[in-house]
């Protein structure tokens, strides 16, 4: 039983990274309809200008936290002036495919930059260890489960209440009718823009901070896309949620069958998803059919 | 297209063909009179740059040395590094560079295992002397390659050593093992194999992990379920980490096995006190020996700060393939020649260079098998050290 | 203006070209391409020996892409399977080479089915991420099933001899590539001018009216993966033999982004296009080595250990480049160069 | 000889709404039968499912002789059901030879096989689909355009080659989708001249949805009129005219705003 719930506690954590990546997918995707190929990257860039920033000025939690979100939304802001924004109107698979040249320059920029080894992040909190009842948990573990319920409330809130919750909803309808609505589309897509790439980027620093900073933290990207997909792309929320999912089934697979299945289980889990219910677990909008 | 003409064009190129023949490549190149040109194809960048670097440094320092007393005969070495960054389609390219573009006299690394053999066709045909002291794949010295000379020790073998050494520091105690997916993993396992059949321990824990997996919380709560008391660790660097953290945070504190392959400080450094029950074997000396500290100070005398700081065990083999390589050189004399290069490194017998077991190469074996020792890791110092 | 424009017959309609001089330049293109072994250093060689077969996959990736409109981010699985298709008859038991290609291209162009059948029900997005799941799972699927690929062992690929020649020099392997890159682009754009290419664009352009004009969506949907899993495949065998050794190691999700690169620069949909962006995206290091030689002691110490990083940074900045500023990619500057030079000195 | 075309209480359904709802109808052999109605009355609904574009809710189709009212949707052409859309549907990035070509489709039988070689049978069948689509390009008056991108073309223009493209398929029905809508009042009379020589010179009967009623009373044969998915008339243009139903449902409000 004692297994179990380990087995259940660390696959919250790991599939709360994996499950803020998601909801960073499903911004983008709600309010632009695009898919960031760079979401990974983006995530490690923000842990890596974090470590850079910690290691000049010290790693008081508070810093870093406001560093974090600072850094997180002028990178979305960037990235969504510099190269989103004059590819509207382009297809979408051309907007896509400049996430993925986006990737492949912000892999190599963190290897440009800085160098190929893993460092430790440096955030000594972090690995602080937490004793609950029978288990142990590093404090950056237990961080990130609330940070994920916590920005699942905050999400949910600003869907509800909020000015460009509302517009970002009604982009994601149909752009062109919130365009004529007096919806400032633009600025919808650059609020999205932001606030993906700012929960994304603390997707990165706390996965930095629990397993070491390193070029290939972007890898998180790739294993929170079943995640993406299984809760529904346009679902933000469903999104989160289908992160914890493919967290606990890596778990799962990895605990109870083997390692190796356990890496691939996520890619599995979507594939079949997709056959069965295109739209994922909680996603609303008909994807096109033939 | 004119179909007429085709059989003539045709025709008329294999005559060139055969004309010009193969093996064009001159028996001197990489000789002036004052030069003697060195190639290496490794990884100096990407992430598997952390091994490549560190071991040009340990051949620039070896050439260093050479250099500072006069060169080979008088002819001063000169190094090109060609990156492959760990692709084996770019160190395919990097050789054939090297080989055609640089024209090099001799190789001092062919990358890692996978890269190795990759080239070995190329490298062979060539007839190049090359040494590989860092890919050490069994098929790059058995069957016997005429050109290609591997120094160090193998992998299934130094799996073997931690095993064999750790059963005997903790007799009658049950094993766990995790191996990578792939070649390594494999050859890592072999070795935990043929100690196991000698030794007959209880396996409590086996399995595979894929290569870039970073969190290995419900790997390690298994081995802790089976009841493992010593643990071989399968993985490089970030992967090793990530077990050994884990296990901090289990609270389940046995003594961990390592091959040498991630065996440089970088790893203590991200283990922190998670690292204070690692066990490694090396067929060089560790840091923390005497023999360790006294080449570290030489090498200080050819090298900058920063690279001071990049060097690890890689700078260690990379020193004993370049010296090894350059000795042969020289003991051509004057005029050296490939096929020269190759009788004098067969005919290479315990050559010492101070930081491993000597080394020996014969005309029908190409492989110097080193010696592994055991060692610890020092987590205070950030290095390892001999056990006794 | 040229002109001249007069058919004698239908069949002269129907012909890859109806001008004199591309007919000409490509047969003088041709002689120079089989007498290259003779001029160019190994070297060089190597490089054209490259482009040669990266042009074999390309194009393959560009009938589905390019044509059908299919996006897929799981190439390499088809590259990879391929490469053992090959290796596995070849390398292991020993069977004719010849074998060996059609394992090549009919590995993949089964998985190809497979892989396709969700195309029948996704589409954009989706489907390019049902393929890259595709391209995670094989690469475990061929290290687990080691009892037919040797798993992680990898396996040992010689140069193959056919029909008594040997291909063991690289100008015989060349020409080899040679042979396989001429005939994907015949069979290329003789598909483009096919019912069969017809098809494929139509579906490309609007499934719904391709439908009404008869065409069985699902069977060219998948037929479409399936051609061009056959060509990416058997441009995995050449990469192997050329690497003369196969492990999955080897094939880096880096190397759908290359082809996508590809793809893009060249301008997605022409077969010139292909041909003009592999020549530029498998020349790229060394256009970029050479540029960087021009500039300062500063640039060349970056070169020295940060050579791969500026390029990969390159691809990037290209790919965007293209996409921002010439959608039409290589093949679209060609043209209005062309256009320049037929019309000149008239601008229109 | 019985009917061409002959509808029999086709209903479809999106959700509870009723789109179309029990029409029945029928298209003789030599006919030009206009179907109109006024904006949403579910006109090209009921195209898409003659067409095999929408499976039918409810109700039979049965064209020349044949039940195609579950037929796979890419299986039309073959049957002779030639369409042209509401919103233009050329493959924009062909040409204008390329579009017809497509038509030509179901007469071909050329394998990936044959195509990839492109000798033999691919090249003879490629030369005879070709020498078609010419005189499909003559009789539509389109040779300048011929090799030029779909894409680049003005909207008369592409109407014109959707035309070429159904008549490609050698139909033995065209179904017309509104074909003149946002023409001007030149192109029009363009396309209803080109309407008329096919049924003539080529004898093939049309079915058309149109909103420019001057042209469909000009050309058709007979009209049929739907409202809210309902049929409720038809007849030959002089009887439409004075029916008060119509008159009601089609031009009522109109007409009573004019009041």
């Amino acid at each position: 039983m004692n297994y179990l719930i380990q087995l259940t506690a660390t696959g919250i954590a790991i599939g709360a990274i994996y499950g803020l990546i998601a909801m960073a997918f499903a911004l983008v995707y709600k309010s632009t309809g695009l898919i960031n190929f760079a979401q990974g990257e983006v995530a490690m860039m923000v842990a890596y200008l974090t470590w850079a920033f910690a290691g000049q000025f010290g790693s008081g939690l508070i810093g870093v936290a406001v560093f974090t979100i600072v850094a997180g939304m002028v990178l979305g802001l960037v990235i969504e002036r510099l190269l989103i924004r004059p590819m509207m109107g382009e297809p979408i698979f051309s907007i896509v495919l400049v996430t993925i040249g986006l990737a492949v320059i912000l892999r190599s920029l963190v290897l440009l930059i800085w160098d190929a080894s893993p460092h430790p992040m440096g955030i000594e909190a972090a690995s602080e260890l937490i004793r609950i009842g029978n288990l142990n948990m590093r404090a950056g573990q237990v961080f990130v489960i609330g940070l994920m319920g916590a920005l699942l409330v905050a999400s949910w809130a600003f869907f509800r209440y909020s000015r460009y919750g509302i517009a970002m909803r009604a982009v994601a309808d149909d752009d062109r009718t919130a365009l004529l609505m007096g919806v400032n589309t633009a600025r919808v897509q650059a609020v999205a823009w932001a606030a993906s790439s700012t929960i994304a980027g603390m997707a990165g620093v706390c996965f930095a901070a629990l397993y070491d900073i390193s070029p290939d933290i972007y890898s998180i990207g790739l294993k929170a896309f079943p995640a993406a997909i299984l809760g529904g792309l346009d679902a933000v929320l469903g999104s989160a949620f289908g992160g914890i999912i493919v967290g606990l089934i890596e778990n799962m697979t990895g605990g109870y069958m083997s390692s190796t299945i356990k890496e691939i289980s996520g890619f599995v889990l979507i594939v079949g998803v997709l056959m069965i219910r295109p739209s994922g677990l909680f996603g609303q909008r008909e994807i096109e059919r033939v | 297209m004119n179909i007429k003409s085709l059989p003539t064009t045709l025709g008329l190129v294999a005559g060139l063909l055969l004309g010009t023949a193969t093996g064009a490549l001159a028996e001197q190149q990489g000789i002036t009179d004052t030069e003697i040109l060195i190639g290496e194809v490794l990884p100096v960048s990407g992430p598997p740059a952390l091994l490549g670097f560190a071991h040009t440094l340990g051949v620039k320092a070896a050439a260093a040395e050479i250099n500072a007393a006069g060169g080979i005969n008088g002819r001063m070495i000169r190094i090109i590094v060609e990156d492959d960054g760990y692709v084996n389609s770019r160190t395919v390219e990097g050789v054939r560079k090297l080989l055609t573009v640089h024209k090099v006299f001799a190789l001092t690394s062919l990358s890692g295992a996978a890269q190795g053999l990759t080239v070995l066709p190329l490298v062979r045909d060539s007839g190049i002397p090359a040494i590989s002291p860092i890919g050490i794949a069994e098929e790059l010295h058995t069957p016997l390659v005429p050109n290609i000379f591997v120094v160090g020790s193998t992998y299934d073998a130094a799996s073997e050593a931690i095993v064999r050494e750790l059963s005997a520091l903790n007799p009658g105690k049950s094993w766990g093992i995790i191996v990578q997916d792939d070649e390594y993993g494999s050859l890592t396992h072999q070795g935990f194999d043929r100690a196991l059949a000698d030794l007959k321990f209880d396996v409590a824990y086996d399995d595979k992990y894929t290569r870039g997996q970073r969190d290995f919380s419900s790997e390690m709560l298994r081995l802790q379920a089976s009841g493992a008391e010593l643990f071989m660790m399968g993985g490089i660097i970030a992967e090793n980490v990530g077990m050994a953290k884990e296990l901090e945070r289990l609270g389940y504190d046995i003594p961990l096995g390592s091959s040498f392959v991630g065996r440089v400080p970088a790893i203590l450094k991200l283990m922190g006190d998670a690292g204070s029950n690692l066990y490694a074997t090396d067929y060089v000396v560790p840091e923390q020996s005497e023999k360790g500290i006294a080449f570290l100070e030489k090498l200080s005398g050819f090298l900058t700060e920063d690279e001071m700081a990049a060097t690890n065990r890689y700078t260690f083999t990379g020193y004993i393939a370049a010296r090894a390589m350059f000795e042969a050189i020289s003991r051509c004399g004057a005029e050296p020649t490939w096929d020269c290069t190759i009788e004098k490194l067969e005919g290479l017998t315990d050559f010492e260079t101070g930081i491993s077991s000597p080394v020996s190469f014969s005309a029908d074996d190409h492989f110097a098998r080193l010696e592994l020792g055991l060692m610890k890791a020092n987590v205070d110092v950030l290095a390892f050290e001999p056990v006794k | 203006m040229r002109s001249g424009n007069f058919k004698q017959n239908v069949g002269e309609l129907i012909a890859l070209t109806d001008s004199k001089s591309v007919a000409t330049w490509s047969c003088l293109l041709m002689v120079a391409l089989i007498g290259a072994p003779m001029v160019l250093d190994a070297h060089l060689l190597g490089l054209v020996t490259v482009i040669l077969f990266t042009l074999v996959g390309a194009l393959g990736l560009n009938i589905l892409m390019g044509y059908t409109g299919l996006v897929s981010l799981g190439h390499v699985g088809f590259l990879v399977l391929g490469a053992y298709g090959y290796a596995v008859t070849v390398g292991i038991h020993g069977l004719h080479p010849l074998l060996g290609f059609l394992m090549a291209g009919i590995v993949p162009a089964i998985a190809g089915v497979i892989v396709g059948a969700p195309s029948l029900r996704l589409k954009g997005i989706y489907l390019a991420i049902t393929t890259m799941a595709f391209a995670f799972i094989i690469n475990t699927a061929i290290l687990e099933a080691d009892f037919i690929t040797n798993g992680s062992s990898g396996i040992f690929l010689p140069r193959p001899t056919m029909f008594g020649i040997s291909f063991k020099s690289d100008a015989a392997f060349y020409w080899l590539c040679l042979f396989f890159a001429v005939a994907a682009l015949a069979v290329t754009l003789n598909i483009r001018r096919s019912r069969i290419g017809r098809a494929f664009m139509a579906i490309r352009d609007n499934d719904i009216a391709a439908q009404s004009m008869g065409i069985n969506l699902i069977a060219y949907k998948l037929l479409a993966f399936v051609m061009s899993a056959f060509m990416t495949g058997i441009a995995g065998a050449l990469f192997g033999v050329y690497l003369s050794f196969v492990t999955v190691e080897g094939f880096t999700f880096h190397l759908t982004i290359e082809a996508l690169a590809i793809l893009v620069v060249g301008g997605l949909g022409s077969a010139l296009g292909v041909v003009l962006g592999t020549i530029l995206i498998v020349l790229l290091p060394e256009i970029t080595g050479v540029l960087l030689s021009l500039t300062g002691d500063a640039a060349q110490e970056v070169m020295a250990t940060k050579a791969f990083e500026v390029r990969n940074i390159l691809y990037g900045v290209i790919i965007i480049g293209f996409l921002r500023f010439d959608p039409t990619g290589l093949v679209g500057i060609w043209k209005d160069v062309q256009r320049t030079w037929v019309n000149w000195p008239l601008k229109y | 000889m019985s009917a061409l075309l002959e509808i029999t209480n086709l209903s479809k359904s999106f959700g509870g709404i009723k789109a179309v709802n029990d029409v029945s109808m029928t298209v003789e052999r030599g006919q030009i039968c206009s179907v109109i109605g006024p904006n949403g009355a579910g006109k090209t609904t009921l195209f898409n499912m003659i067409s095999g574009v929408l499976r039918p809710s409810a109700g039979k189709i049965i064209f020349d002789g044949q039940d195609t009212t579950n037929m796979k949707p890419w299986k039309y052409a073959a049957a002779g059901v030639g369409r042209t859309f509401q919103n233009l549907a050329l493959f924009s990035q062909g040409t204008v030879i390329e579009n017809i070509l497509v038509g030509r489709h179901v007469h071909m039988k050329s394998n990936a096989l044959d195509a990839a070689i492109f000798w033999g049978r691919a090249r003879r069948e490629e030369m005879a689909a070709r020498q078609r689509a010419e005189e499909i390009v003559d009789f539509l008056e389109i040779e300048e355009i011929r090799d030029m991108p779909v894409g680049g073309l003005s909207y008369g223009l592409q109407k014109r080659v959707e035309l070429g493209r159904a008549l490609a398929c050698d139909p033995k029905i065209l179904l017309l989708d509104e074909i003149v809508a946002g023409m001007n009042h030149e192109e029009s009379e363009d396309i209803a001249r080109f309407v008329l020589d096919i049924r003539e010179e080529l004898g093939i009967p049309i079915l058309m949805v149109e909103h420019d009623m001057k042209i469909v009373m000009d050309i058709s044969d007979y009209i049929h009129v739907i409202n809210f998915g309902s049929k409720i008339a038809s007849g030959t243009p002089d009887e439409i005219k004075a029916n008060p139903d119509v008159i009601k449902a089609y031009l009522g409000e109109s007409e009573g705003a004019a009041k």
